[in-house]
């Protein structure tokens, strides 16, 4: 009885041992490929306005010889950036001594240290909106102008320039 | 009967009787006629070789030096059939001798002594008979009929 | 008695010149005859051949999936004319596809690869009156579709009048 | 007479004796002849088909590098490749699958997707691989029928938010696994 007790218990060790291994083949089997994935991104500034062409006309132009503003309008200044610290200059490539032109921050929306108000009476470039970092943002720009020379020219281009670059 | 034709006749007789007398006293066969079948072989080898010590050659010693020479007439001869003496008591066996039919009688037992004794001397014949596949079979091709030809002669 | 002298000197010296000359003693002749059976003879160097595909046998994207084995001979010596050896398994529906095909023969004309069923296929002709070999080279083919298995064959050559 | 008749009989059974005994011989001698004229040899061969998965790509592929965006947009516009394609064997079973892992997690901010086709099984469809490593890979085709499935595309879709910054180039090694 013993004898049969003992052989009973070595084959089923066997057959435990050899269901364990089997189990292990089986679980064990896979395949396998790798790829090698190169991964990149640049450096990118983006900055819109929403309106291109703004018109800043007013009826008072050729009546009042005193300075003031005449008239203003408003566009919306978009950004991205994924870079760090970067700011938006601006400059007006046309500027006229007949007039001044007022550009003041409305709205303004991201985290950035910001002049609110600037002056563009030469083509020199004017640091606007400073802080920007790894985001996307928007404000409000009005443009208001001041006249200086009635006898002026009646009509001219600013063409204004915003462009981001390193603080 | 004349004189002469009595003289020739008893030196004709004398000559003879000599001759025959010896030649049947000298040299014999014993063990007769013997067949030797091949009956397998080595897949990618060749057929095994079968050999046959059956038979004896029984000689005297003679005056002079003499020795056994063998060869075989077998027309049509297709497998192969060596012979080689063993067991000499009196001589020198030679190398074995591939027996082909019409062969010149080659030297099988040399330098056999002169006598005495005058009594018999027994060798063995040590027959090896073989083929290759390619030799093939004799029952396509017949089989190889030895008829082998032992002389004892003066060396 | 002059005229028989002149008669028996000669046969005499004759004699002499017979007893100097090298003497046959005796001369016996018996007969041997050789006869050689029709032996035909076939073998595997190995008698079991085990064949595992597994992945390594597999080519991504390939439904079929093959392997060869060249580790065996077959030998043979036949002494008769015109003879070719035939091949069959004695499993009647395999699972896979099992081929042979006799390779590097020493002798006779190897037959195009077999795939072996139970009906004898040709394997090696010509090898009459012959002793050589040749490589058993098996391959098998699964396909992925199929699954798993075993299949055991036990494969019979046979020496064969051609 | 009796004796006689006794004496025949013996004698036909005797004869019937001799001849049965030389036509078995005879029988027997043919059958030796049919032995050495005909040999056989006999071999074993198992063939086993073990279980096979089998996976492999057709390369790596080119960089996916995020070059641009959408002013106001913190989603950079995404790069995608499809220029590598995945081959399967396999003869298990239907409940194969492949699963995806990178060799390390990506940063936030970044998102690496991939899509594998397959016609053998079912894809999972654009699957984010960004976080899923060695421990926690995910499925990307399931449900696999045993056979081949060669040449399928897969399709790699990487995208950035400005606010994660810019990205070195970086090589991840992204690995596939056919498995039950």
């Amino acid at each position: 009885m013993k004898q049969i007790i003992s052989i009973l218990a070595r084959h089923t060790a066997s057959f435990i041992i050899l269901s364990i291994l089997n189990s292990a083949t089986l679980l064990s089997q896979y395949s396998a490929s790798n790829q090698v994935v190169t991964l990149e991104v640049l450096e990118l500034n983006k900055v819109i306005v929403s309106k291109q062409l703004l018109a800043l006309e007013s009826p008072l132009y050729y009546q009042s010889s005193s300075e003031g503003p005449v008239v203003s309008a408003q566009t919306r200044l978009v950004w991205t950036s994924n870079g760090e610290w970067r700011k938006i200059s601006v400059a007006s490539k046309q500027a006229s001594r007949s007039c001044i032109v007022h550009i003041s921050l409305q709205e303004m929306n991201g985290d950035t240290n910001t002049r609110h108000q600037l002056e563009l009476t030469d083509a020199s470039t004017h640091d606007f909106i400073q802080g920007l970092s790894k985001s996307a943002g928007s404000c409000g720009v009005r443009f208001s102008v001041i006249m200086r020379d009635p006898d002026g020219e009646p009509a001219h281009f600013h063409s204004v320039v915003y462009t981001v670059t390193s603080s | 009967m004349r004189p002469l034709t009595r003289t020739l006749a008893l030196t004709i007789l004398l000559l003879s009787v000599g001759g025959i007398s010896g030649a049947y006293s000298q040299l014999t066969i014993l063990g007769g006629n013997i067949n030797m079948t091949v009956t397998t072989g080595v897949a990618g080898g060749e057929p095994i070789a079968v050999t046959n010590a059956t038979i004896s050659l029984r000689y005297r010693l003679q005056n002079r030096i003499t020795k056994i020479t063998v060869r075989t007439s077998c027309p049509g001869q297709r497998f192969n059939l060596a012979v080689v003496a063993t067991s000499v008591p009196q001589g020198t066996a030679a190398p074995q001798v591939t027996l082909t039919n019409g062969m010149l009688a080659v030297d099988l037992i040399v330098s056999i002594p002169r006598r005495p004794p005058n009594t018999n001397q027994t060798a063995t014949l040590l027959y090896t008979a073989s083929s290759t596949f390619a030799q093939g079979n004799s029952a396509e091709l017949g089989n190889d009929v030895h008829t082998i030809t032992y002389t004892l002669l003066d060396q | 008695m002059k005229f028989h002298f002149l008669i028996l000197v000669p046969i005499i010296l004759l004699f002499c010149a017979q007893m100097q000359a090298q003497t046959v003693y005796a001369t016996r002749t018996h007969r041997v005859t050789v006869i050689v059976s029709t032996i035909t003879l076939v073998q595997v160097s190995s008698g079991v051949v085990n064949m595992t595909i597994s992945g390594a046998d597999a080519v991504a994207g390939q439904d079929l999936m093959t392997l060869t084995n060249q580790s065996t001979n077959l030998l043979w010596g036949i002494n008769s004319s015109l003879k070719k050896i035939t091949v069959n398994t004695s499993l009647a529906a395999p699972q896979f596809t099992l081929k042979l095909l006799a390779g590097s023969s020493t002798q006779g004309t190897a037959a195009p690869q077999v795939t072996l069923s139970t009906v004898p296929a040709d394997f090696l002709l010509n090898i009459g009156r012959s002793s050589g070999n040749c490589i058993l080279q098996y391959t098998a083919e699964a396909l992925a579709s199929q699954g798993t298995g075993t299949d055991p064959h036990t494969i019979t050559f046979t020496v064969q009048n051609q | 007479m009796k004796q006689n008749k006794q004496t025949s009989s013996n004698q036909e059974s005797v004869m019937k004796k001799s001849f049965a005994v030389l036509a078995t011989a005879v029988l027997s001698t043919m059958i030796v002849e049919t032995t050495f004229a005909q040999a056989t040899a006999t071999q074993n061969v198992t063939l086993a088909v073990n279980t096979v998965y089998k996976i492999a790509t057709s390369g790596n592929p080119g960089p996916l590098t995020i070059t641009t965006g959408t002013a106001g947009v913190d989603a950079l516009t995404s790069v995608n490749d499809a220029s590598t394609t995945y081959s399967i064997t396999q003869n298990f079973g239907n409940t194969v699958k492949v699963t995806a892992h990178l060799d390390a997690a990506l940063v936030s901010g970044y998102i690496l997707d991939m899509n594998l086709a397959s016609t053998k099984g079912t894809s999972a469809g654009t699957i984010d691989i960004s976080n899923a490593t060695s421990g926690s890979a995910v499925d990307v085709v399931t449900n696999i029928a045993r056979g081949a499935d060669a040449g399928q595309i897969i399709t790699y879709t990487f995208s950035a938010n400005a606010s994660a910054g810019t990205l070195a180039s970086t090589t991840k090694v992204v690995t596939l696994t056919l498995t039950n």
